[in-house]
């Protein structure tokens, strides 16, 4: 079809990486070239009426045309019919997107405030990046730990928001290899931009073997919190700030609050820190970001932490 | 027609932009009902929002309405009808030239509105003795539903917005009652009575359904 | 030489705009003036139904108590409606203009619920 | 119109002092002190857009960091929607030539059109003081849970909103016992100017539709101080329920924006072509009908926010039928430009320029419509592009047409038409250097309301930030024309266009009450012979 070759030079959409983002294109396309040629009627027609008609005197008889009755019809009929047509197509396109094979593996994803937490179904849990297979359907399971987000991977042209308090999901069928970008879409606060996440696809016996390997993260129980309560979204280790200030070498320094006066960074001040936030916050960091972990880690785990974070020198 | 009243009160003539008296009232009644359509729609949209959690959680929603005193609602919904009776005789005895009584009949429409508020005074102040606060402030405890903050919610924003509207409704009143007494209207002119009279009966009509699905089914 | 020039195409819309301009310049030189006895009889009857809804809803009918209680609110409604608030004897644009927003308020809800009630919930199998 | 020529008498100067003007009932006064509010805040809302393009010139913090960044996106949306493009022609331009059009001395309730622009002025003077205190982070659409959850004066500009809100209902209750109850005799509705239809279909959208924002605002204060729980998941609510009660009123909103847009382009175009208009009863109708439809298709906003499969298609579907009217008023607008006698005076520059630009917004438009698509594109600058395409360059491109057209019937002064032309220029073309790259970065998947962006898209940005100053400087230039005009422009004959409508039967500046000898009307508004 001459028209797709046409636009698919003037279509930017991202790499098909998908049969759906493949069926998603030819509808785009067609509608790239269908907006183009009703644009250049309408434009078209209204620089030649211009041109045509300009005022010749400041007396011109115009003829008194109030109406058409069949000419009305027709362009209130036809683009009727078209658009029903687009909105069918549009549908279908619709409804393979949203039919999940019953056969796709499952990854569940929990988006928190600027951090995507990935986690396997044998318990394998990572940030901000996750493996899948190439050519196996795909199922994620989302909800979301504080307020909304979506789930965004555009070569994929898929889409799915996710809400705290309830499950949405999402289905793809990765076709090519290699690494793609997911962002975040709805507006979430202060990093929203950074809400980045990688999404690799590998071949099966690949992703077979890196879902066994267990990686034993260095320096503890506490990396393991570090990592999933999503401490490492706001706070790093390598000394520069993010939304909080970074860990490393913290411990057992006086640093300046926001009201001026200068606290001991020891076991209570953290142990404050992280029940109640909001208490205390060190200059030059936004105030009232960072929830509160009340009830959510046990005693251990937060001596775990407070461990790890002691010895960021 | 009585000449006492003309005396007292100046004559109303009708605005500058208007071809007569008859065609201001006519454009003034099609603005209090366009302000009506409004109050409907912001009433209707809230208890849209009551229908769906209703329908979401059924059993809370019985059991936060089995702790409501259905008899304060009742002798509400009594009051309140007869305030509207009044209102309505109000203007009905303006406009059949027996403007005397209008005034009397305008204070009992106070009295009952005011007597409504007591009523309400007194069932939030026993609400909150029990704790049934709304939304994050809700200390009572022994609720069989985690979430029966939520059905207080709905109960002290919809009966409050409603509140405030009888508070909004009782002042209008009194304007009107201060312009009666000075005479200003008669059979002739008596637009302002009407319209302060059809806000009073939106404010009935909102808790003639209030009524029942607050208190009695839940 | 006021003859109407400007001929408008559809019949049709011809006399619904003059019909919808027609009602609202139509001057009625009365106002229709209800009189006192009709008035109890209404408040009368709504405080009957008033009773009428306790009494109902302590007959325990489960699943029929809200149809029912619905059905005689709008009852009670429609009374005040008709006759405190003289919609009964008034213009048709303003009985369409009410009529319009109860119309709004039941789109937004209806709309609503397609959403909600049709929603496939998706569980974690964690 | 003899009579008060002698005695040089008109609104302006019939009394002096600015207690005469705070406490005028003139709907002509009161539509030139809402021209300078809304003038003022369009400079702000201009500001913030500048500040925010400039921010997007090139990836990583440029001039701000990320917390101010949200802030100036949510004021440049919150500003231009609420204080700028809702009230903007409908209460500048609608308050002055609606009772003109009609042939009536003012509109039905002069003391409530001045209550209206008390209302309106203190709820943007609440709305901007939020600027000096904690200011907002929420975007202009204050989507929950993160609106409930963030330490910024959500509360008062939420208020503030609702207090804006009921000035919007307020107008167009005014507006539309206006259109029923004030016509001239034998003004029947089928004789009256396009523009008060358009008025008129905004006015019910405002009247149905800006209750339900009302109520949604006031939950979510409540939601704030009372933890009601209502849209708020963690206690039991729903969060897609706000997003159903906010755009209840928003996509009427955003017709409460275009209609009025679309009244002025079937005036200017009319004149302008000196012929009549074509299909003035399709045209009338498309009005009412956008106005009817506008509030069956608000779910498209939401496709991909959890809302169920079968409201996206129904939703869907009924987004296809409100494309229809709008086609049939473009083609009606082209069809009358055919055998017309065409004169390139500013007004009409920007009207060609308008159905230049709201052709493009249209068609994409439709592609947002469709679900398939809308996946893919939703909340990226795909969308971005295309309601800019229909906002500034529909809503506001109309706005300066409509200044320029009536600017000498309401200051009497003709404008510069060189000035004027280089205004258009700019604004036409920074209009579509700034926009149509966004459109291609929206399909390749960069997301909207980012601080900062993948590397890949950055020269499309800059490109975009070029145009946006060219745009600026559009605008600045013609408020420049205005006010040059206002105050030392050669005087305006009554009617420098040569139009039909009953505004330009009066003189320039029109008198305090409009018409001497009440208006006869024997034909239709538009008689080109």
């Amino acid at each position: 079809m001459w028209w797709l070759s046409l636009a698919k030079a003037s279509s930017f959409a991202p790499t098909q990486a998908t049969k759906i983002a493949a069926e998603w294109d030819s509808l785009y396309q067609f509608l790239l070239v269908s907006s183009l040629v009703a644009c250049a009627l309408l434009i078209g027609g209204m620089i030649y009426f211009v041109t045509k008609y300009r005022r010749k005197t400041n007396h011109d008889k115009t003829p008194y045309i109030s109406h058409n009755s069949m000419l009305e019809f027709i362009w209130s009929f036809v683009p009727l019919v078209l658009f029903l047509m687009m909105f069918v197509w549009g549908w279908s396109l619709y409804y393979d997107m949203r039919t999940v094979p019953s056969n796709a593996k499952e990854v569940h994803v929990y988006g928190q405030q600027w951090l995507w937490q990935f986690e396997y179904k044998n318990g394998k849990k990572l940030n901000n990046e996750f493996v899948v297979p190439v050519g196996v359907p795909v199922k994620l399971i989302m909800t979301s730990k504080d307020v909304l987000h979506s789930f965004y991977v555009p070569s994929f042209r898929i889409k799915q928001d996710v809400i705290p308090g309830r499950y949405t999901d999402l289905w793809f069928q990765a076709e090519k290899l290699g690494e793609f970008h997911v962002f975040c879409t709805e507006y979430c606060g202060l990093d929203h931009s950074k809400m980045l996440a990688k999404l690799k696809v590998v071949p099966l016996e690949e992703y077979e073997t890196w879902l066994a390997t267990t990686t034993e993260l260095t320096g503890g129980p506490g990396a393991q919190i570090y990592n999933d309560k999503g401490c490492v979204a706001c706070h790093s280790l390598d000394g520069s700030p993010k939304v909080g200030p970074s860990f490393k070498g913290a411990f057992g320094k006086n640093s300046m609050m926001d009201d001026g006066t200068e606290v001991k960074v020891d076991e209570n001040y953290l142990r404050e820190s992280i029940v109640n936030p909001n208490v205390k916050t060190v200059k030059g960091f936004p105030k009232a970001v960072m929830p509160s972990f009340q009830g959510q880690l046990s005693e251990e785990d937060l001596t775990a932490i407070i461990e790890f974070i002691k010895n960021q020198k | 027609m009585s000449t006492d009243n003309k005396a007292m009160g100046r004559k109303h003539h009708f605005a500058h932009h208007f071809r007569s008296a008859e065609h201001e009232y006519e454009s003034a009644k099609q603005g209090i009902w366009l302000f009506m359509a409004t109050e409907i729609l912001m009433f209707g949209a809230i208890f849209a929002a009551y229908a769906i959690f209703h329908s979401l959680y059924p059993s809370m929603f019985a059991e936060g309405a089995s702790h409501l005193d259905w008899r304060m609602g009742f002798i509400n919904t009594c009051v309140l009808l007869v305030s509207s009776w009044t209102m309505a005789m109000a203007i009905q005895s303006l406009q059949s030239g027996k403007g005397k009584n209008a005034a009397p009949y305008l204070i009992v429409t106070l009295l009952c509105g005011a007597g409504f508020m007591v009523i309400k005074y007194l069932e939030y102040t026993h609400k909150f003795h029990l704790g049934l606060y709304p939304g994050k402030w809700f200390t009572y405890e022994g609720a069989q539903h985690s979430n029966l903050a939520l059905y207080f919610s709905f109960y002290f924003v919809m009966s409050g917005l409603h509140g405030i509207h009888v508070l909004l409704g009782m002042g209008l009143i009194t304007w009107v009652l201060i312009r009666t007494m000075r005479g200003e209207f008669d059979e002739h002119y008596y637009t302002p009575v009407e319209g302060v009279g059809i806000f009073w009966h939106i404010i009935d009509l909102i808790w003639i359904y209030l009524f029942p699905i607050l208190y009695l089914i839940g | 030489m006021a003859y109407h020039r400007f001929n408008l195409d559809l019949f049709i819309s011809n006399s619904l705009l003059n019909w919808l301009g027609g009602t609202m310049a139509s001057h009625q030189s009365t106002h229709h003036v209800i009189p006192a006895k009709v008035f109890v009889i209404i408040l009368g009857i709504l405080l009957v139904l008033t009773v009428l809804t306790v009494v109902f809803h302590s007959m325990q009918l489960g699943s029929l108590a809200a149809p029912v209680a619905f059905i005689i609110a709008t009852t009670k409604a429609v009374l005040v409606m008709a006759y405190f608030m003289h919609l009964k004897y008034d213009t048709t644009i303003n009985k369409m203009i009410f009529g319009t927003a109860f119309f709004f308020v039941a789109l937004l809800f209806i709309l609503c619920v397609i959403d909600i009630a049709t929603r496939i919930p998706v569980q974690s199998t964690l | 119109m003899a009579a008060h020529v002698q005695t040089g008498k008109n609104y302006i100067n019939e009394f002096a002092g600015l207690k005469s003007w705070l406490c005028s009932l003139d709907h002509k006064r009161i539509g030139v002190m809402y021209a300078i509010a809304v003038g003022i805040f369009f400079l702000v809302g201009g500001i913030f857009a500048l500040l925010l393009r400039t921010e997007l010139f090139s990836a990583g913090p440029t001039i701000m960091g990320a917390n101010t960044y949200n802030q100036v996106m949510t004021y440049h949306g919150a500003v231009m929607v609420f204080m700028v493009i809702i009230p903007g022609i409908p209460a500048v331009l609608g308050n002055f030539f609606l009772p003109l059009h009609i042939g009536a001395k003012d509109v039905a309730f002069p003391r409530l059109n001045l209550l209206s622009w008390y209302v309106f002025m203190a709820g943007s003077i609440l709305a901007i003081s939020t600027l000096f205190t904690s200011k907002i982070d929420t975007g202009w659409t204050f989507y929950t849970p993160y609106s409930i959850r963030t330490s910024t004066a959500t509360v008062t500009m939420v208020v503030a909103a609702f207090i804006m809100g009921i000035s919007s209902i307020l107008t167009g209750l005014n507006f539309i016992a206006t259109t029923h109850t004030l016509r001239a005799p034998g003004m029947t509705m089928g004789r009256i100017p396009l523009f008060v239809w358009a008025l008129y279909s905004t006015s019910i959208l405002q009247v149905l539709a800006t209750p339900v924002l009302g109520i949604t605002l006031l939950l979510l204060v409540a939601e704030r101080t009372l933890g009601i729980g209502i849209f708020d998941a963690a206690l039991g609510g729903d969060p897609v329920l706000f997003q159903h009660f906010f755009w209840f009123y928003s996509h009427p909103a955003v017709y409460i924006m275009i209609l009025p847009a679309m009244g002025i382009i079937s005036e200017v175009i009319t004149t302008f072509s000196r012929k009549t208009i074509f299909g003035y009863t399709a045209i009338a109708y498309s009005s009412l009908g956008i106005a009817a439809v506008s509030f069956f298709v608000w779910g498209h906003h939401m496709y991909v926010s959890g809302q169920s499969e079968i409201a996206n298609v129904i939703f869907s579907a009924l987004t296809i039928l409100v494309g229809v009217p709008t086609a049939i008023k473009m083609f009606n607008w082209t069809a009358t430009l055919y055998r017309g006698s065409i004169q390139f005076t500013t007004p009409m520059l920007y009207a060609l320029g308008f159905l230049f630009l709201f052709a493009i917004g249209g068609v994409t438009g439709i592609m947002l419509a469709l679900i398939g698509l809308d996946v893919h594109f939703h909340d990226t600058y795909f969308v971005v592009a295309h309601f800019h395409y229909v906002m500034v360059g529909g809503v506001l491109m109309a706005l300066m047409s409509g200044m320029f057209y009536w600017l000498p019937k309401m200051s009497g002064k003709m404008y510069q038409e060189s000035w004027a032309r280089i205004s258009f220029v700019f604004t036409f073309i920074g209009f579509n250097v700034t926009f149509f790259p966004q459109f291609i970065l929206g399909s390749m998947g960069m997301p909207r309301r980012y601080f900062d962006y993948l590397p890949m898209y950055e020269s499309l940005n800059r490109i975009s930030t070029i145009g946006s100053y060219m745009i600026g400087f559009g605008f600045v230039v013609g408020l420049i024309t205005v006010i040059r005009a206002i105050y030392s422009g050669p005087p305006a004959p009554a009617n420098p266009w040569g139009g039909k409508t009953l505004e330009w039967t009066v003189a320039s500046p029109p008198p305090h009450h409009n018409f001497d000898v009440e208006p006869v009307i024997t034909a239709g508004p538009y008689e080109y012979r």
